[in-house]
């Protein structure tokens, strides 16, 4: 990896005041994905501002009908939050299957959907569960937020804070993974909370995207019968040595139906 | 950019000057010449480097030596509590065959350790097996890692450690 | 892997095609160009600075115009070296048809990638390959034509 | 003698310690004063000219000592790298060797070709002055799909093989074998593709290089295998340093399977470069790089026909075979697709006339050569799978099938149609017992349970055989073999009573340091903690070949016999003296020297230091001192064999293929400590189900570039792929060495592959799925399912 300047700040603002103006600074959270990145030498940041001491961006709390987790939370920790688990366990279940062990307990969710790795597991859940994001400047909406493959609605200079994820009536996350990586090559969460059905799929396509038709269907009957004709197009999908667009999108068929069931159970 | 750090291995407090870019495993193996601890890829799965940072095992190969400032690390070096006897995860590696070109091993056992007291000393193998997921073994067929770390589970219970 | 769109552009052929051989309308819609000079009608010397994600890589080499038939398209390849990233090139064969006062646009590139990229990101390539290819033309439709694009496929 | 640590007992291994406490030490943990480090520039094409390379401003990069291209190495007369097997084609002409400069000259082909080598003061100096080479190539067209190799207009890859073939090789009489074609009443015709495989020992390869102005010694350390074969290499053909002024040292080395046996360019650029460079030079392989340019594996495309009497006897098998070599000849490669190949195409089985045809292919893409198994899979793989399917075909049970064209127990030894004259085996009790262990009679009821589930269940054997412990020099000389292949030992006692045993094996996993010693123990009385195995170091051993070809055991481990017999016979003499009786009366039991009917005795400890402290002994007949060396030369090969019975699940929407239960029964003869052989069934197992569910290395096809270059895209097995296997053994001892032990280390990766195929077909014969290409991946199960579904559609 190429050298670098190392920045620790404690405080948001600091760390902004760290990043602002250098366009070749890079906010540092898990760095789960950044430091493989380092290592192959493809990026040169001039400065790496690592968030890790940043306590304000810790911790998952309850905020009446939501469960708020800072940016800064690490996956093994909502996975085993026992807030989020009487809450959202389907939130909980997720967390616990991203990446493994030793990136669970490094990784951080707001690096994750910063990040927005089109085979990412969290953008389904902050889409389909229809959450907040919060930033340093202010609020995102879940729809909109994620805009395409790598690229979110964030700013220059602006850190996820904590994303707030409504409690859910019934959700589920099924991930078909990736053989060799593990990355969702598919994975759908369906959700049903105040706001309707939501059925989010990442892996499939360069971003995170909802499957309205399964939603509709799915209001009017929350069971993987309602949806079992319906299909995704494959156009758009992506498309490696381990799957044809025209597979994913037939595993967006099988995981949502699998995942209405086991949010059913 | 050069950077002090301190941190305790194994116990015993450690500093030295690394560039902002040397990983934590870098700074054990070159710095502190503890080259117990491997590298067996560059895209952060094989676990061959897992080691514990205050109590969790992490990939040494996806962590800067600065990142572990002030931390408490452990490596395999540090596991056996004396030159006779070995921890209970180590013996139970021995006792059922569970390593053969030793090269994933150090990483293997870190792994089992911290995943035996995650799941409080109990364990099944489907458990054992998933929670593998970061570690690559190509000699075992990861058969009797499975064996021994279900043996080590209470092993370590009664051990207390 | 091969890429194919198509866009719907305001103006006429004569237009657009005037447009694809327009140094500063090319330099505007490369995706990350930082500069494009002209070594003669058909070539050009190019610096792209590409961010995808947490991978960010500096590419030079050439674009170069070939096939050309006004007004009805041509071939416009780009080749680049992006050192330890490895490199890449990439062919669109773009194809104007005339429809009403519009122009449909048709692309259909071909884009090879080596080195580092390929070896490490193979998951990445084809979408990384359509969103540039949908940023070029998307951009240049949006340039060209006054309203933005209603059919990308 | 049979004690707690003898032949035959689980003794727990001696190596471990220090591997589960931190201590071992491979080639990258070598603490080398002032040393330097490597980076090899590579190539980033599959097939290019150098127009030129610029090293111009990477010289001035700070930190760098050296930077060396493939010009100075012509400068040097630098010799290329060998294949040191040479096949004769069907003329009787050689193969072709194009050569294979140690870094490119004036062509690239591969990505992954070493361009360049920047030795700098620290790793990532050398890695940023690399960025600062420029390098002009003219990119070539590339000759990357194996099929289509030898067609027309396909690019060259060297000009010194026509055609890009390097030979067309045949064993077999064609004109007979299609005499019975035209006479079966039954022929099932396969087409497949052995998948090629990227070995991925998890200690990446490293080497290190020292030299010493004073001596003109060098001292190169290497993940090798055979770091005697490396140093003869090295000094008969490569570099020219003296035999004797070449120490090679192979330490702990983590894991080979196959990869670490040949001679790479980077660790002959490390030890090249340490005279010039004056100080030491590491260098360790990043994984990125292990993917390019370790040696991979397998890579055949093959047309099979068997035919079959209307009983259902074979009657005649016709093979023939494109098999890939990559861009260069590697040090075995080409004797893996035709004589550890062809030889091994009659199996278990009574198949009279066999024809093999073999054609090896250069194109652009990382070397091929040996790989756990070497060519013995491959042929298993279609051995096992035309038999499962011709069984299919005929509505016969699989294991009839086999069973009816067994060789039987009473022809051994059997001499098959491909050359091979197996010693030993006794076929039907091993699948037997393993059909047992798997409860084959149960399984359509777990099918149909299974399916009221929704998935679809199916069960595979797999029967192979295998020729291993490599193995007669005299035989393999004949087929163009150019180093001999016995195994050589050293037992050193020193006056004290302990034991160092010097041999020519090296351990990288496989346990010798106590398997060995169990045999020291067992036939001299030593007790275990009072002997040393000493390996991998030329300087401290004999030579030796290695290990590789499951052979460390049956060759070594022989080795180490003879030289034990060589001991108790000076012993003995030693002993009479002492107890002064007649040599002829003398016995050695458990460790000592009896005079039988009498309680005189002489522990072996005694004479020892009698002959190191030789003041009474009889200094007429015998030299003082207790140090005996052996070489052993097998009379043959040895056959281990076995069945193998893999159960899977697929679920049908997804395609993923779960092996549920896989069922191991082998014969490898004597076993001395099982508990090192199940580990390394269960390895071999694991390899081989990777072979036939996980892995492949894709390029891509147009480009040349290695698109599965990481675990992030070749998948590695890992342990939630896998149920807890069942081993079983049968023991049919080895007739000819004298352990009576045949080879263990290959099996699991021999005979698994078919058998978990032949489970896929069952499972999805059902359906209409007619074939599935390895690896059976997810995507590969659900588009044959598709297919198969549009077929019954139409």
């Amino acid at each position: 990896m190429y050298d670098f300047a190392y920045h620790r700040p404690k405080s948001v603002a600091d760390a902004i005041a760290l990043l602002k103006g250098k366009e070749e600074a890079r906010p540092m959270s898990g760095g789960m994905t950044l430091i493989p990145t380092l290592k192959q030498r493809l990026a040169r940041p001039s400065d790496v501002v690592d968030l890790g001491d940043v306590k304000e961006l810790a911790g998952i709390k309850l905020e009446g009908a939501n469960v708020v987790i800072g940016g800064m939370t690490k996956h093994a920790e909502v996975a085993t939050s026992a807030d989020v688990k009487s809450h959202i366990p389907a939130l909980a279940e997720l967390a616990g299957h991203i990446g493994d062990p030793q990136v669970r307990n490094r990784g951080t969710m707001g690096g994750s959907v910063a990040n927005n790795d089109p085979a990412a597991d969290y953008p389904a859940a902050v889409v389909a569960l229809n959450a907040t994001v919060t930033t340093n400047t202010g609020k995102h909406a879940a729809d909109g937020f994620f805009k395409g493959l790598f690229e979110t609605a964030l700013g220059e200079g602006e850190i996820v804070t904590s994303i707030s994820f409504p409690k859910a009536e019934k959700a589920a996350y099924m991930k078909f993974p990736n053989p060799a990586s593990r990355y969702a090559m598919v994975g759908v969460f369906v959700a049903k909370t105040a706001s309707g059905v939501r059925v989010a799929v990442t892996g499939a396509g360069p971003c995170v995207f909802r499957v309205k038709a399964m939603e509709e269907a799915l209001a009017k009957n929350f069971s993987s019968a309602a949806i079992k004709d319906i299909k995704v197009s494959a156009t758009d999908l992506n498309s490696d040595i381990h799957g044809s667009a025209e597979y994913r999108a037939h595993l967006v068929g099988v995981m949502a139906r699998r995942a209405v069931d086991a949010a059913n159970k | 950019m050069t950077i002090s750090v301190a941190m305790t291995v194994n116990g015993k407090a450690v500093s030295g000057k690394v560039e902002a870019r040397t990983l934590l495993v870098q700074f054990l193996r070159e710095n502190l010449g503890m080259t117990g601890t491997h590298v067996g890829c560059d895209t952060s799965q094989c676990g061959a480097c897992v080691v514990h940072v205050d109590g969790q095992s992490i990939k040494s190969c996806t962590m800067l030596a600065v990142q572990a400032e002030g931390a408490k690390v452990m490596t395999i070096e540090g596991l056996a509590p004396s030159a006779e006897k070995l921890h209970p995860m180590q013996e139970a590696f021995r006792d059922n065959h569970a390593l053969q070109c030793g090269f994933c091993t150090p990483g293997m056992v870190m792994s089992a350790i911290d995943m035996v007291k995650r799941h409080n000393y109990e364990l099944d193998e489907a458990t054992v097996r998933r929670e593998l997921e970061g570690n690559l073994c190509r000699c075992t067929g990861y058969h009797n890692i499975v064996k021994a770390i279900l043996a080590a589970a209470p092993a370590m219970k009664s051990a207390g450690v | 892997m091969e890429i194919k769109g198509e866009y719907r552009i305001a103006a006429s052929r004569e237009k657009v095609f005037a447009a694809l051989n327009d140094q500063a309308v090319l330099q505007a819609c490369i995706p990350g160009c930082e500069s494009l000079e002209m070594l003669s009608p058909t070539e050009m010397t190019a610096k792209v600075r590409l961010r995808i994600g947490p991978v960010s890589a500096a590419f030079s080499g050439k674009v170069t115009l070939s096939d050309i038939d006004p007004p009805n398209g041509y071939k416009i390849t780009g080749e680049g070296q992006g050192g330890v990233a490895g490199f890449a090139k990439g062919g669109a064969v773009v194809a104007l048809t005339a429809d009403g006062d519009d122009t449909i646009l048709k692309y259909d590139v071909d884009a090879q990638v080596g080195g580092k990229i390929a070896q490490v990101g193979a998951r990445l390539i084809a979408g990384t390959a359509k969103k540039l290819a949908d940023q070029f033309f998307g951009k240049f439709a949006e340039r060209v034509g006054a309203p933005p694009p209603v059919a990308a496929a | 003698m049979t004690s707690a640590t003898g032949i035959g007992a689980r003794v727990l291994r001696t190596e471990d310690k220090r591997f589960l406490t931190g201590t071992g030490r491979y080639v990258d943990d070598l603490p080398l004063a002032r040393a330097t480090y490597a980076y090899f520039l590579r190539s980033p094409h599959a097939h290019a000219k150098i127009k030129s390379i610029d090293i111009a401003a990477a010289e001035k990069h700070p930190g760098v000592v050296n930077i060396f291209t493939g010009k100075d190495l012509v400068d040097a007369k630098v010799g290329g790298l060998i294949c040191g097997w040479v096949v004769k084609d069907k003329h009787g002409d050689p193969h072709k060797a194009p050569p294979h400069p140690v870094m490119a000259v004036d062509t690239v082909r591969y990505v992954g070709d070493t361009v360049a080598m920047i030795v700098a003061n620290s790793h990532d100096e050398a890695r940023d002055a690399a960025e600062a080479i420029k390098v002009d190539y003219e990119v070539l067209p590339a000759n990357v799909d194996l099929a289509r190799a030898f067609d027309k207009g396909v690019p060259q890859v060297h000009a010194e093989a026509p055609g890009n073939l390097i030979y067309d090789w045949e064993i077999g009489v064609k004109a007979d074998v299609e005499a019975a074609f035209a006479k079966a009443a039954h022929v099932t015709k396969m087409d497949i593709v052995n998948n090629r495989l990227i070995p991925n020992a998890m200690e990446p390869r490293a080497a290190a290089a020292e030299y010493d102005k004073g001596t003109g010694n060098y001292t190169l350390w290497s993940t090798s295998q055979n770091p005697h074969v490396l140093r003869l290499i090295l000094s008969a053909f490569v570099l020219g340093i003296p035999e004797h002024k070449l120490r090679v040292i192979a330490p702990d080395v983590g894991g080979g399977f196959g990869s670490k046996i040949f001679c790479y360019a980077d660790e002959t650029m490390v030890c090249w470069a340490a005279s010039r460079v004056g100080r030491p030079i590491k260098w360790t392989a990043e994984r990125s790089e292990s993917f390019l340019t370790d040696c991979h594996g397998r890579d055949h495309v093959t047309h099979a026909e068997l035919a079959l009497d209307k009983e259902g006897k074979f009657l005649a098998l016709k093979v023939e075979t494109i098999a890939n070599m990559g861009a260069y000849l590697s040090t075995f490669a080409t004797a893996v697709p035709t004589y550890l190949y062809a030889t091994l195409l009659a199996g278990q089985y009574t198949t009279p006339l066999i024809y093999a045809n073999v054609k090896a292919a250069v194109t652009n893409t990382a070397p091929v050569d040996a790989y756990r198994g070497a060519g013995r899979p491959e042929a298993t793989f279609v051995v096992e799978t035309i038999v499962s399917k011709a069984a299919a075909e005929l509505k016969m049970d699989p294991a009839e099938l086999r069973r009816k064209n067994f060789i039987p127990t009473t022809a051994f030894p059997y001499q098959t149609p491909v050359a091979l004259q197996y010693d030993s085996g006794n076929y039907p009790p091993i699948i037997d017992e393993a059909m047992k262990i798997a409860d084959y009679p149960g399984f359509e009821a777990r099918r149909a349970e299974a399916k009221a589930r929704g998935k679809l269940r199916g069960i595979g054997f797999s029967s192979y055989i295998e020729a291993c412990g490599l193995a007669p020099s005299q035989v393999v000389g004949s087929l163009g073999a150019g180093v001999g292949q016995w195994e050589s030992a050293q037992i050193k006692f020193n006056p004290t009573g302990n034991v160092q045993v010097m041999t020519g094996a090296h351990s990288h996993g496989q346990g010798h340091e106590t398997t060995f010693a169990q045999l020291i123990h067992d036939k001299l009385g030593v007790p275990m903690d009072q002997i040393e195995i000493v390996h991998g170091d030329t300087a401290t051993t004999p030579f030796g070949m290695g290990t590789y070809g499951s052979r460390s055991l049956a060759v070594g481990g022989s080795a180490i016999m003879k030289a034990t017999d060589k001991i108790i016979a000076k012993g003995k003499k030693i002993a009479a003296h002492l107890m002064e009786a007649d040599v002829a009366d003398v016995v050695f039991e458990n460790g000592t020297f009896k005079v039988a009917g009498t309680d005189k005795n002489v522990p072996l400890a005694q004479a020892v230091f009698a002959a190191y402290v030789p003041h009474n002994y009889p200094h007429a007949e015998l030299e003082p001192g207790m140090d005996e060396n052996a070489f052993y030369d097998p009379a043959n090969f040895v056959y281990p064999s076995g069945t193998q019975i893999c159960e899977v699940e697929i679920d049908p929407d997804t395609g993923i293929v779960e092996v549920i239960a896989h069922t191991a029964v082998d014969d490898f003869g004597n076993i001395i400590n099982p508990m090192i052989v199940e580990g390394q069934v269960h390895g071999g197992i694991v390899q081989g189900v990777g072979q036939a569910l996980f892995e492949g290395a894709v390029y891509d096809k147009a480009t040349g570039q290695l698109v599965s270059g990481s675990f992030m895209d070749y998948t590695m097995p890992r342990a939630d792929n896998f149920p807890s296997f069942k081993l079983g053994y049968k023991v049919t001892p080895c007739p000819h060495n004298p352990l009576g032990v045949k080879g263990c280390g290959e099996a699991g990766a021999i005979a698994a592959p078919a058998a978990v195929m032949n489970a896929v077909h069952n499972a999805l014969a059902p359906i209409g799925v007619k074939h599935v290409e390895m690896p059976a991946t997810p995507l590969n199960v659900w588009q044959s399912i598709q297919g198969a579904q549009r077929a019954a559609a139409e």
